[in-house]
């Protein structure tokens, strides 16, 4: 009975969010579609913070890299940018693989500092034209629109379909993730790694998985910006991008999926808000930033315990 | 190899100021694990209230470079360390029992929060402080040119750092700082008066802040609003290089960032100068994970 | 079974040249002055810390060079000396967290959900409340671990350790902070589990249950062993007297 | 009267973990509280040191009121804890923490005499002064943990299971010694779980039970008590 | 009757914020000028500014946010890479979008109907700047950029203008940090290899403080650099005894046309700010605000296509506070409009002959 009420509910909920821009004008459709993207981005983050606890400051060069991927080839090879997901998704994974593997044992602000480092240097290396494909501080125009079936995706309408898609794929993944053994694996290292160790967990394993996970998703969105942007510029990666999402995912409510679209919804929608105070904006919104961290401690929505059905005690399929 | 030499003495310039922020930086972070993320910002405030305080009172005027500077010094110390006080008491200490990653976030609000108030008070255009306070001598050392402003800022920043690692590792007040550090309970158990221990911590930090912000404004002339984001992160950089939460550790990382950086500049590159920077900051972290002078943190189990 | 050896740590020799075997099925005591190595050669065991020389087998197998958690997985699980439970998480999760490795689902099947995914984390659960009903917590299996008492706390550590399917389980301290009434429950408690095969290693200062219930006990001091044997052997061995147990003058 | 509470009620969040606790102690008494794990034994001691806040009710020592103070403010008072599970601090070496022991001690001759005393009484933190106290065995903490607290030379001395984890030889030593500070004049309150050893040092004992007090008496008298056999002496299990 | 409405996009916060909050005060008062006899098309003028941050992403919801209030055409914005990021939004809203201050050549080049500018390109103003080089008889020249799309533009323009010329050799090209204030490591560097001349292609923070500490290091080689330089700021920071003898190429200053237009507009600028404009580009802004009205005003309509198509085709030669305004066939404004000035020694910008 719950569970149904739990299903009718998601529906409801989603057949509203699709129905929302039928009330909205293109700008604020527009902020929705940006809302979204750093929803996805942001629940990217929170395997990495939220759940495996690592503290990455860095998350905007996975997104990059997915970007970049996606727009390079696109423009050289005029594959069409959607069919680029799974290998953006690669890109930024395999990236991350990379730079995560000799430092991923590193101590929560030594990793911090190792993240911002990463970021700070794909972003040097855009900007310098690395291997002289990224166009340099350019970046990279003419990015194809992108089509699904035919049907050629342009106005900020059209785009709001294709992230609302995504967003709610994402959710349903990461939330049966979250509640599966690789998601439990992240909350034991993040609590306790010596323990979690000593309990049989590979930890160097999960870290690294979580990392690779969240990169790869990053990567994704970095295709759909750029899809959505045509045009890309080391400009959107910078340090400042990861800040927002570490604060998408901390605001929120660390480790729980609704706290981070609440987030989302916060961190992107209210600078757009307190647009009516003009120069102030940034100020209003550093304040409401330090507001909500104190009013909500652990965040806005913070996670809660998992729960697990205890009913069939009698089931003998477990042996001890 | 003249050239190298040269690019010492820049680096070590850079380097030192690095390290006066970082000093700040390690010193909360030391006590609270926290990295206070507005501390760029109130090196701005410093670099700005500097501004205000010496054209409105004219000090140099009327007490000469030197007593005027350091009386500057002192009432921008103090006024940055009363800043620092007020930022803990709104933004932190709400969150002193929460987890330590929402208070980097409160960190970060406050930082544009800060940043934001600077611009609407003094205006987003660069200001310039006057330029006839610092003396102009140049000093002319085994054929090199060396500012003697350089070895003055070199100096302060030698000066602080012992200062603090004396009253960090030496005295009774000092003590009790780490040992808040550790375990607050435990401290409070010894008669250490937590609170005030850690509103010390917020004040000695902001103020060094304070100071290289002024440093930097008599030093470079030039200041403006967003100038603390990329001296906080330098500087939080380099705390980190030198192993955070120990000063010797901050000291060193800023010097040694500042020498990295302008070598990287000079022999490599100069598009890519922080990347370099960055990229021998993590191979070191590779080697030692804890920074050049962090403790190793035995977990005994 | 089960044998190792010396280990130093920043120049200062925490156990040196110590050699003991655990018979299978048998319950093993180590005891010594604080400070002697035991929870050294614990952390030698389980691969926390690596010796600087010597072996450590497990049925034949080297544990030198062994990742933890595969060292876990060949069998060998542990509580520790000071509880290190997974305080946020509850305590049915806990024991979850000792099942991770005898379960194969990956991120993929994770993600998806899959029926095989979903029949295995059924299994587990219903095996980890076995672990907790055999430890007396099964009511507070959706407890906050940390909420639990001191002595809930270091049964559940060994619920978690035995979620892990072990051959021999290594408890440090097990009666830390229990007391007497407490301690004789532990004790029926650790006999039940050498009754299902499981081998126990165990460090304790509470000798009423180390005499009670071990057949062999190891006397560490200083780094290296100074007696091993039976309770009664010990208990009357000058050296372990003189370095650790003290005169009765009760 | 050198410590009263009374009507002790302490809440951590909702739950409600004391229920109005009375409890005295004289000057120069050894009292110990026995009771089970979870029973609110530890509790007690926090509230008396000001770490936990008590919902209602009030401790007086030497007359004042300290339920209100801050905690730094009631070891100035002098009261000193040995808490649960040690508390050392880990990345401090022994001597650090030896002399944050005396950080309210104004008088460093007295100090370093005080030093000497527990040097002498645990000849193992000697030998490891400028050890990381955070890289001692179990034990070696706890003794550092209880030469810390003496440092500020205090009129009352709460220990929260100081036996916990120690070797049997150094749980004779420590009782030894406790007998010989509470000589010198320190009143001590002492939580046990070790309650065999803990009746026979203390004179008067109270039990626990949760978050009430369901007996008070002489030692000699909570010994011969059957209940007390039953719960905390095991029946005739013996330690050795 | 009812409000024309006119967009204004300009950095209000972030990095360049102090030219978005004189790119409002210009356009607010042209506007109100302009209301005052009576507006456009009978009907009062009013602008609606948004901040762009200075940052691409705030730059594209800025620019929707525009693109639905019925705004006809909109005025910026200042830095390339911000202008490019809404290029497409307001060319798929079919609105009038007049850049002032970005000026990188490609901006023009991807054939856009509604997108027009009143500062003119990079390579004008690469090729009045290689010819200045080449005209103070520089052999060795160093070129130092900022790696932002409008310096590495300008500074690759110029390299390329001048790599055919043999008597001239580039001795050093790279770019510097921006927002950084030690600058000493590069200065090294650059002394190492000799230049004649120095063309920094960035930003006027920089620039003051280069210039500020070349002199500081004794070192006596003149630089020059492009409109990014152009900035009263530019002395303040170095100081005048330091900017002294800098050159810069840049479209005229206001006080050095002696257009009515001007004048009037410096001193009605004057009269309601109480100082004069600090910057070129809020100028230009204003330039925008007046062509696109004007053109409202000759095709007596608010219809995209027609002001579009008026700009392009029938605007010649129109009175603008910076000169004369014509627009090409990809929205560029055109005629030679770059100057070189030098600063003297009071710090002043002193057009070059
Ligand atoms: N990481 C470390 N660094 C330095 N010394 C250490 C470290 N770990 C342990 N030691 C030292 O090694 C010795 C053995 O420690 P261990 O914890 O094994 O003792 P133990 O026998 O378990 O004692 P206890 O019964 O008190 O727990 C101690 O003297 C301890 O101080
Ligand atoms: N910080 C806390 N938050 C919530 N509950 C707590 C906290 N500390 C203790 N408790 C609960 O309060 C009750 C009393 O705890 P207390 O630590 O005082 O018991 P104790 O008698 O010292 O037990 P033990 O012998 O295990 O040390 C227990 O039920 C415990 O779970
Ligand atoms: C206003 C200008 C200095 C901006 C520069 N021309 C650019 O295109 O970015
Ligand atoms: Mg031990
Ligand atoms: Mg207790």
């Amino acid at each position: 009975m719950i569970i149904h009420q739990k299903k009718v509910l998601i529906v409801l909920g989603i057949g509203a969010a699709a129905i929302l821009p039928l009330f909205l004008n293109a700008y604020w459709v527009d902020v929705l579609n940006s809302i979204g993207i750093y929803a996805i981005l942001g629940l990217s983050l929170n395997l990495i913070v939220g759940h495996a606890g690592l503290f990455n400051l860095g998350h905007a060069a996975f997104y990059a890299v997915g970007a970049y991927t996606a727009a390079i080839l696109n423009t050289h090879f005029h594959i069409p940018v959607l069919w680029l997901i799974p290998l953006s998704a690669f890109t930024a994974g395999v990236f991350a693989l990379i730079i995560a593997r000799p430092i991923i044992h590193l101590r929560g602000d030594y990793l911090c500092i190792v993240t911002i480092g990463v970021g700070e240097i794909v972003r040097i290396a855009l900007i310098n034209n690395v291997f002289g494909i990224t166009g340099g501080a350019n970046g990279i125009f003419g990015i194809s629109r992108p089509s699904i079936f035919g049907f050629v995706l342009r106005t900020p309408y059209h785009f709001f379909y294709l992230i609302l898609a995504f967003t709610i794929i994402t959710i349903f993944l990461f939330l049966f993730l979250e509640n599966s053994r690789f998601g439990r694996a992240l909350n034991y290292l993040k609590e306790d790694e010596v323990a979690a160790e000593g309990s049989g967990i590979n930890t160097a394993h999960y870290k690294l998985a979580s990392f690779v996970l969240g990169a790869s998703w990053a990567g994704m969105m970095g295709n759909i910006y750029a899809a959505k942007m045509t045009i890309i510029s080391p400009e959107s990666f910078t340090f400042w991008e990861s800040v927002l999402m570490f604060a998408i995912v901390i605001l929120g409510g660390s480790g729980s999926i609704p706290g981070v679209l609440l987030g989302a919804l916060l961190i992107v929608g209210l600078p757009e808000v307190f647009r009516e105070f003009a120069t102030a904006r940034m100020l209003i919104f550093g304040a409401a930033m330090v507001a909500m961290m104190i009013f909500r401690t652990q965040g806005l929505l913070p996670s809660r315990p998992r729960s697990y059905s205890l009913s069939d005690v009698s089931g003998g399929e477990g042996k001890l | 190899m003249e050239q190298f030499f040269q690019q010492l003495t820049n680096g070590l310039a850079v380097g030192s100021i690095y390290a006066l922020i970082a000093l700040g930086y390690t010193m909360v972070y030391g006590v609270l694990k926290l990295i206070n993320f507005a501390h760029s910002d109130l090196f701005t405030i410093g670099a700005y209230l500097g501004l205000t305080l010496l054209t409105s009172l004219s000090l140099t005027d009327r007490l000469g470079p030197l007593w005027g500077v350091i009386l500057l010094a002192a009432m921008v110390m103090g006024f940055v360390a009363l800043a620092g006080a007020l930022l803990d008491r709104v933004a932190y200490r709400p969150l002193r029992e929460s987890p330590r990653l929402s208070a980097v976030v409160s960190a970060l609000g406050a930082s544009i929060f800060l940043q934001n108030t600077v611009m609407l008070i003094y205006g987003a255009r660069f200001q310039v402080y006057p330029t006839d306070i610092l003396p102009k001598t140049v000093l002319h050392l085994f054929g090199l040119d060396v500012p003697l402003v350089r070895i003055l800022v070199l100096f302060v920043s030698l000066v602080m750092m012992f200062g603090l690692y004396f009253f960090i590792q030496k005295t009774r007040i000092g003590t009790a700082i780490r040992a808040a550090a550790i375990d607050q309970g435990a401290a409070r158990l010894m008669g250490i008066d937590v609170n005030r221990v850690i509103l010390l911590v917020f004040m000695l930090g902001p103020a060094l802040g304070g100071a290289a912000g002024l440093m930097v404004g008599l030093y470079y002339g030039q200041i403006n609003f967003t100038m603390g984001w990329g001296y906080g992160l330098k500087a939080f950089t380099a705390a980190i290089l030198g192993g955070i939460g120990n000063i010797p550790g901050a000291m060193l990382g800023g010097v040694l960032l500042g020498v990295i950086e302008a070598m990287g500049a000079a022999y490599l590159s100069f598009a890519w100068k922080d990347a370099i920077a960055f990229l021998v900051l993590i191979l070191i972290l590779i080697v030692r994970p804890t920074g050049l002078l962090g403790e190793r943190v035995a977990e005994k189990v | 079974m089960c044998s190792d050896s010396p280990r130093t740590s920043g120049g200062l020799t925490a156990v040196n040249n110590v050699s003991f075997e655990v018979e299978a099925g048998t319950v093993v005591g180590l005891i010594g002055p604080n400070g002697a190595g035991k929870t050294t050669v614990f952390n030698l065991i389980t691969a926390i810390y690596r010796p600087d020389q010597g072996e450590i087998s497990f049925d034949q197998t080297s544990l030198i060079n062994l990742p933890t958690h595969r060292i876990v997985s060949l069998g060998i699980a542990r509580t520790f000396q000071t509880i290190r439970l997974f305080q946020n998480m509850s305590v049915l999760e806990n024991v979850l967290a000792g099942c991770h490795c005898q379960m194969k689902a990956g991120v993929i099947s994770s993600m998806f959900h899959t029926p095989r995914q979903r029949k295995e984390e059924g299994a587990a659960i219903q095996k980890a409340l076995k672990a907790l009903d055999f430890v007396g917590l099964r009511d507070q299996a959706e407890q906050l671990s940390k909420n639990l008492s001191y002595g809930n706390q270091r049964l559940l550590e060994i619920a978690r350790a035995l979620g892990t399917e072990p051959r021999l389980l290594i408890l440090d301290e097990p009666a830390g902070g229990m007391n007497e009434q407490e301690t004789a429950l532990l004790v029926t408690f650790i006999e039940k589990l050498r009754d299902m095969g499981i081998t126990v290693l165990l460090i304790e200062h509470d000798m009423s249950l180390v005499m009670r219930i071990c057949e062999k006990i190891v006397v560490l001091e200083y780094g290296s062993k100074i007696a091993e044997g039976t309770p009664e052997e010990i208990k009357r061995d000058a050296r372990v007297i003189e370095a650790y147990l003290g005169v009765d003058n009760d | 009267m050198l410590l009263e509470i009374v009507d002790l009620y302490v809440k951590y969040g909702n739950i409600e973990v004391l229920h109005g606790i009375n409890l005295k102690v004289r000057e120069g008494e050894i009292v110990t509280i026995l009771g089970a794990n979870g029973a609110g034994k530890s509790t007690t001691l926090l509230s008396i040191s000001g770490l936990v806040k008590p919902s209602s009710g009030a401790i007086y020592f030497n007359k004042n009121s300290v339920h209100k103070m801050a905690a730094h403010a009631i070891v100035k008072q002098g009261i000193a804890q040995v808490p649960e599970g040690r508390r050392v601090f880990g990345t401090l070496t022994v001597q650090e923490n030896m002399n944050l022991g005396a950080f309210v001690c104004a008088d460093p001759a007295r100090a370093k005499k005080t030093q000497e005393w527990i040097y002498e009484l645990f000849p193992v933190l000697a030998e490891r002064r400028q050890q990381l106290s955070g890289t001692l065995s179990g034990g070696e903490q706890q003794m550092l943990a209880i030469g810390r607290a003496l440092m500020s030379q205090p009129k009352i001395l709460l220990l929260d299971e100081p036996s916990l984890g120690l070797a049997p030889l150094l749980v004779k030593t420590i009782f030894q010694t406790l007998r010989e500070i509470n000589a010198s004049g320190v009143t001590i309150v002492l939580v046990e779980q070790n309650a065999r050893a803990a009746l026979k040092l203390a004179h008067r004992g109270y039990v626990l039970e949760l978050g009430n007090i369901v007996l008070e008496d002489s030692s000699e008298a909570l010994m011969a008590n059957p209940r007390v056999q039953a719960a905390y002496l095991g029946g005739e299990a013996t330690r050795s | 009757a009812q409000s024309a409405k006119i967009g204004l996009m300009g950095p209000m916060t972030g990095s360049w914020a102090s030219e978005g909050a004189e790119m409002k005060q210009v356009v607010d008062l042209l506007a109100e000028e302009l209301n005052a006899k009576g507006g456009v098309l009978g009907a009062k003028i009013e602008v609606v500014s948004e901040d762009d941050g200075g940052d691409p992403r705030t730059a594209a919801l800025a620019a929707q946010r525009l693109a639905t209030q019925g705004i006809t055409a909109v005025i910026g914005t200042y830095g390339s890479a911000v202008t490019e990021a809404t290029q497409n939004i307001y060319n798929e809203a079919k609105i009038i979008q007049i850049a002032n201050g970005s000026t990188a050549i490609r901006l023009s080049e991807k054939g856009l109907k509604y997108f027009f500018r009143t500062c003119p390109r990079d390579d004008e103003q690469a090729k009045v700047a290689a010819k200045t080089i080449e005209k103070l008889g520089v052999k060795k020249l160093a070129i130092l950029h900022d790696n932002s799309t409008y310096a590495k533009g300008l500074a690759d323009e110029t390299k390329t203008l001048l790599e055919g010329n043999k008597d001239l050799q580039i001795v050093f090209f790279d770019a510097l940090t921006p927002k950084e204030q030690d600058y000493t490591a590069i200065l090294t560097k650059l002394k190492e290899t000799k230049p004649d001349l120095v063309f920094f292609t960035g930003y006027y923070g920089e620039a003051g403080l280069l210039l500020k500490q070349k002199k500081e290091m004794n070192w006596a080689v003149p630089f020059m650099g492009g409109d990014a330089t152009n900035n009263p700021d530019l002395v303040k920071i170095a100081g005048s005894d330091a900017a002294a003898g800098f050159y810069f190429v840049s479209a005229p200053l206001p006080k050095d046309l002696p257009t009515e237009e001007a004048k009037a507009f410096l001193a009605a600028f004057n009269k309601k700010y109480g100082h004069p404009p600090n910057s070129i580009y809020p100028v230009l802004a204003g330039d925008g605000f007046r062509v696109v009205t004007y053109a409202m005003e000759q095709t007596k309509s608010t219809d995209p296509d027609k002001i579009a198509a008026y700009l392009h085709n029938e605007l010649k030669d129109f009175p603008g506070l910076t000169g004369k305004i014509s627009f090409n066939d990809k929205g560029d404004r055109v005629g030679e409009v770059y100057r070189v000035y030098k600063v003297n020694t009071e710090g002043q910008f002193i057009l070059e002959p």
